[in-house]
């Protein structure tokens, strides 16, 4: 399936672009990350301390084991400093 | 109900002004401003604003929609900036409009912390160092476990 | 710090812009105004408000006074009408200025909360049937407590 | 001595004025109550119960048993309802 990845903040710059779009086969989030980290240094990088990172699934915060089953967008974020 | 993200600037008085006006059966309005501190010990050249558009209104909504009914508001806004800020100014403003005044203070209390941390808003401080990203409070995370 | 009581209509907006306005070292302000309500199942024609001229200003600085050094604003405005009020009309406006917003929030529901019970205001209510004094609500007093 | 007493609210409306000139040798708030209660009806309904009411000295709230020494001015009036 294809997949809309975005990043926000500190995680863009470490990995270098806003979104991209990605195909994969990953079943949750956490696959997806797997996956990311194996491609490359600044992506494993950004996603090596993922209790400093947050996930939203289609606009919607949720859990890194969440399911991607008919989801077309992922974001990671560092915690928000909105107000 | 009303939700506004923008990059411009704000007439906050304008904006008071209106929000508070024409209630007859609302005695008590409160409204939050948050404005661009200068940093401790450091000359703050600008602060940049990043945000999620398309998930940022939809969070915003869902937080103020559960404030109106949680409390019975008669009317709730929310007004956030991104982009490029200075020193002084402001950031963003919410208000509500209740019938009694610790509801409409509740209420703002409870947008202002979920803004703060489930909004998706990331801050960067520019100094004449560089930029470096805000980090996250461990007390703001802390505030949502009050309501 | 600045303490108004008057009889005349005061400008939320333009008075809530120039509160907020020019605090580069103040990230948070909060405004309370209270608006007079039409009575739960009567017609309200209008709300008059007495008050002690001389106490009434001696009372209001004092409460502020107290808020500014407790959670160390940088301002503080309290605007307090009395005479004769509509529905819908504002009948009174404080704000306070702070570096946070947990301190911009405490200071405002302190000084409504003093406000309430200890500046010499009488509010009466005029329907159809005549004039009534409101009474103090035991809520008003217990809230003192929490400070 | 030379005291201003001021009544506001449905204690105003009671005595049936806002202000009076009272000479008085109370040594107290309550002596000064005591003396005006035996003064007319009026004055006994407006100070029947004290639990209703609260009293200023020289623009200061205080309780039924302030001394009187010195003071020049005198306020009762219900509970406030300001704000």
């Amino acid at each position: 399936m294809t997949i809309t990845v975005l990043y926000f903040a500190w995680v863009r710059e470490r990995i270098g672009l806003p979104k991209e779009t990605v195909e994969t086969t990953a079943a949750t989030v956490m696959d997806l990350v797997e996956e990311l980290r194996a491609r490359e240094e600044r992506y494993a990088m950004a996603f090596s301390d993922l209790s400093a990172l947050r996930v939203a699934v289609d606009q919607d915060l949720t859990e890194f084991d969440a399911t991607l089953d008919g989801v077309r967008e992922v974001a990671f974020f560092p915690p928000m400093t909105g107000g | 109900m009303r939700i506004v993200v923008q990059s411009a600037p704000f007439d906050f008085g304008a904006e008071a002004q209106g929000f508070a006006s024409g209630h007859k059966d609302m005695g008590a309005i409160v409204t939050f401003t948050g404005v661009v501190r200068d940093l401790e010990g450091d000359t703050l050249d600008r602060m940049v604003i990043e945000h999620y558009p398309g998930m940022t209104e939809k969070a915003l909504e869902k937080i103020a929609t559960e404030a109106m009914s949680r409390w019975g508001l008669g009317d709730a806004l929310v007004i956030h900036r991104f982009g490029e800020l200075r020193p002084g100014d402001m950031i963003m403003m919410v208000a509500t409009a209740a019938p009694h005044r610790v509801d409409a203070f509740d209420a703002a209390e409870y947008l202002m912390d979920y803004l703060k941390s489930r909004a998706p808003f990331w801050k960067q401080e520019f100094t004449s160092d560089g930029g470096a990203w805000v980090a996250a409070k461990d007390e703001d995370e802390d505030a949502l476990k009050r309501w």
